[in-house]
């Protein structure tokens, strides 16, 4: 009634999964980074910075898929009560971040030939600074609680939260956005990408994706083991109490 | 060769983008499989040796 | 109280403990209680309001007198300030009740959960957003802001403070049991304040526009609107969400 | 007393986990008004957890609890209204005086204000009624928060380690002030270490569960 009986069954899963994920992103990212870096042309407008969209578009396409998967699984977590998901939110927490923090830096870069200045508050980028604090405020969440348990669904009601947060957030900072600078910004995407760029930047992107997989994966393994290290650790503090006193 | 590296200009900013997203990305996937590893020992190590070492 | 009659049979209680009577009485019982408690243990709502003044004042040092400036940025500094001010009270909302044990009495009475966070947010609302906002006309003046936009500043004020309240009581739910919460309940609220702080000073430099051009104030104008509509989302999903985190630090 | 009209708390096969491990299985009682039932066991057993459970604050992971009143037919658990709880910690401002405490119970829980004075002479509290929780000492506040017990009745009591810091003339009260709730037909269930010598009780022993896979 209680058993978790698909833990082991993840975990046989996962052992075969992981490295077919990790195998992939590696080729991925090889073949996307030589297409990229030595074979793509350079843009007519931006020149060859636009070779930085290979790197910024993939994170910037992570950051909010780890943050989709975060709170699915955070949503399947409270209604379900199902664990596993719990652990998979926490895996992939530590990935957006990384992948948010990655997208606002290599955006920074992208933007200062075209702006001038390494920050614009740009309404993207901005979602993704917002994003970037509540992935920090998600992490320190589940470090602050010490029961594993309690903290997932502490950490499953801040995502769903969050995630009501999301629309509201993209809506009020490009409201704010228009409102404060009326003369409209080089759209960060260009309209219609040429396929000799788009195909890299696919590439790139799947390459990225790849990586995550491979990623949580490994990390939802590591969080197993520390559930059932702290579960060795609780039965042997009550072992040694219950006998003691007969 | 140079004019790779030049990136029409823009170097400056190119490779510092993908030098960085390499260094995060290799930085995420070594603290995992550290942490892995880590723990993978821990557990079997109690579960063989118990716990009291 | 029943010696004398020892063989009255014990009945299952007669009142009915959810009747909207009983309810709203335990409601007022808890905000009068909380209210007590903040005032006995030194007007807690003084040291916010000083908290709050100590930030307005400090930014005319950073920033340097230029009067027409600090008129420009008066709003938004006295939101932010009153942001800041606020997030520092949010620690101990649930956690002094869920230290001694007198969360699980109030769980055993007639207050859903809900209601327990509703009750203890206007009470928290009462000891803290009041008075700031009662402080904010005096910090106006060294902001050398301009009457009627100040009006309008206290109108913002009065309908996005109950949003933030209750998104603060969120962030505290949240974190009950977790010792030193406040920084983490301002990292966790950071986000869901962003919609709430950009529609009132939207709506704030709306207005100033409207009294530039000697047009009387428009209360249905969009970033109005929007910032009434973020202010009773972020209420109704701080209320449940705080409830929700409350029911599983209790039952933890 | 015991007729076919009083309360009666029936737990069958009650299981419950916190942190993912099984803390209660398999517990089954049978708790009759007049018959405190006295529950005893090693530290970390559950004896706590089986109280929250009853009292609703956790969720049962196993087994049915059930409440009979004599009014009600269909066998329910109890509900908020049927049940006094009073755990571990006394729930004591320090800024409030003990009167006020009580009075705002009373007013919470929508009982009558007459009720504290009561409470206050059951417990021995009157001449403390002005004092400030901060004084008080470890067994007082432990009378006050026994104390809300008189307020309102209510047919089923949870005490949680209620004996714990009062002194002899203080378990002589609650003795009396148990037997009393019992007498008139209320259920008692009580953790406790050290016996209470409360007339004709019942024990029940926890013994830690055997750990089902509770990964």
């Amino acid at each position: 009634m209680f058993a978790l009986a698909n833990p082991h069954r993840f975990l046989s899963y996962s052992r075969v999964l992981t490295p077919w994920a990790g195998g992939l992103a590696a080729v991925l990212l090889l073949v996307g980074l030589v297409w990229g870096l030595a074979f793509a042309p350079p843009d007519y407008q931006m020149g060859d910075t636009v070779r930085i969209m290979f790197v910024h578009v993939p994170s910037a396409w992570m950051a909010m898929a780890a943050y989709t998967f975060m709170a699915s699984a955070s949503l399947a977590s409270f209604i379900w009560r199902h664990s596993l998901a719990d652990i998979a939110a926490r895996a992939a927490a530590p990935l957006g971040l990384g992948f948010n923090f990655l997208a606002l830096v290599t955006g920074a870069l992208w933007g200062q030939p075209m702006w001038g200045t390494f920050w614009v508050w740009d309404a993207r980028l901005t979602s993704f600074l917002v994003l970037f604090f509540f992935y920090i405020g998600y992490i320190a969440l589940w470090e602050a609680i010490e029961d594993p348990h309690k903290a997932g669904r502490a950490a499953a009601i801040l995502a769903i939260v969050g995630f009501i947060n999301v629309p509201i957030v993209k809506f009020s900072v490009d409201w704010w956005n228009t409102l404060h600078q009326p003369a409209s910004l080089i759209k960060m995407g260009a309209p219609a990408i040429h396929w000799t760029i788009l195909t890299p930047l696919l590439i790139m992107v799947a390459a990225y994706t790849a990586l995550f997989v491979a990623l949580v994966l490994m990390r939802m393994r590591t969080e197993i083991f520390i559930r059932q290290i702290h579960r060795l650790q609780i039965s042997t503090a009550l072992d040694t109490e219950a006998p003691a006193l007969g | 060769m140079g004019e790779f590296f030049h990136m029409g200009g823009y170097g400056a900013f190119v490779w510092p983008a993908y030098l960085l997203s390499a260094g995060v990305l290799a930085f995420m996937t070594a603290t995992t499989l550290r942490a892995y590893n880590r723990h993978k020992r821990l557990l079997h190590h109690m579960e063989d040796g118990g716990p009291e070492n | 109280m029943d010696e004398q009659d020892s063989q009255r049979h014990m009945s299952v209680t007669q009142w009915d403990m959810q009747s909207p009577a009983s309810s709203w009485r335990a409601f007022l019982a808890l905000v009068r209680r909380d209210l007590r408690l903040a005032t006995a243990q030194g007007a807690g709502g003084l040291q916010v309001v000083v908290f709050f003044a100590v930030v307005v004042t400090l930014i005319p040092f950073g920033l340097g007198p230029d009067l027409p400036l600090l008129q420009a940025i008066a709003p938004g500094l006295l939101w932010v300030a009153l942001i800041l001010a606020s997030l520092l009270t949010f620690d101990r909302l649930f956690q002094a009740d869920f230290e001694d044990g007198s969360l699980d009495g109030l769980v055993c009475g007639p207050l859903s959960l809900e209601g327990i966070v509703l009750a203890k947010a206007c009470a928290h609302w009462l000891t803290n957003a009041a008075p700031l906002i009662a402080a904010t006309p005096v910090l106006a003046l060294l902001l050398n802001m301009d009457m009627g936009v100040l009006g309008f500043l206290i109108l913002t004020f009065l309908v996005g403070t109950p949003g933030l309240t209750l998104i603060g009581a969120l962030g505290a739910g949240l974190s009950v049991g977790v010792r030193r919460a406040g920084i983490l309940i301002a990292l966790l609220v950071m986000p869901l304040y962003v919609p709430v702080l950009i529609f009132a000073i939207g709506a704030i430099e709306q207005a100033r526009r409207t009294l530039d051009a000697g047009g009387g104030l428009d209360l249905l104008e969009p970033n109005a609107l929007f910032l009434t509509a973020a202010s009773l989302v972020a209420g109704l999903v701080g209320v449940i969400a705080a409830a929700a985190g409350l029911r599983l630090h209790i039952s933890g | 007393m015991t007729g076919q009209g009083d309360f009666e708390l029936v737990g069958q096969g009650l299981a419950c986990a916190r942190g993912g491990r099984l803390v209660l299985d398999g517990v089954s009682f049978a708790a009759r008004a007049g018959a405190p039932l006295v529950i005893t066991g090693p530290n970390g057993v559950g004896k706590s957890t089986l109280l929250r459970v009853i009292a609703g604050f956790l969720d049962l992971a196993g087994g049915r609890l059930l409440f009979k009143a004599p009014s009600v037919q269909e066998e329910a658990p109890p509900a908020a209204k049927h049940i006094h709880y009073v755990g571990h910690l006394d729930g004591v401002k320090s800024a409030l005086c003990v009167r006020d405490h009580l009075i705002f119970w009373a007013r919470y829980m929508g009982a009558e204000p007459c009720s504290v004075d009561a409470a206050l002479d059951a417990f021995g509290l009157t001449r403390l009624a002005a004092l400030p929780g901060a004084v008080l000492s470890a067994g007082q506040k432990r009378r006050v928060a026994l104390a809300r017990l008189l307020l309102q009745e209510r047919p089923l009591w949870l005490l949680d380690e209620p004996a714990v810091s009062l002194d002899k003339a203080a378990r002589a009260i609650l003795r009396r002030v148990i037997t009393n709730h019992c007498a008139n037909g209320g259920v008692v269930l009580v953790t406790s270490h050290e016996s209470l010598e409360i007339p004709n009780a019942v024990d029940l022993t926890l013994s830690p569960p055997p750990q089902r896979p509770a990964t």
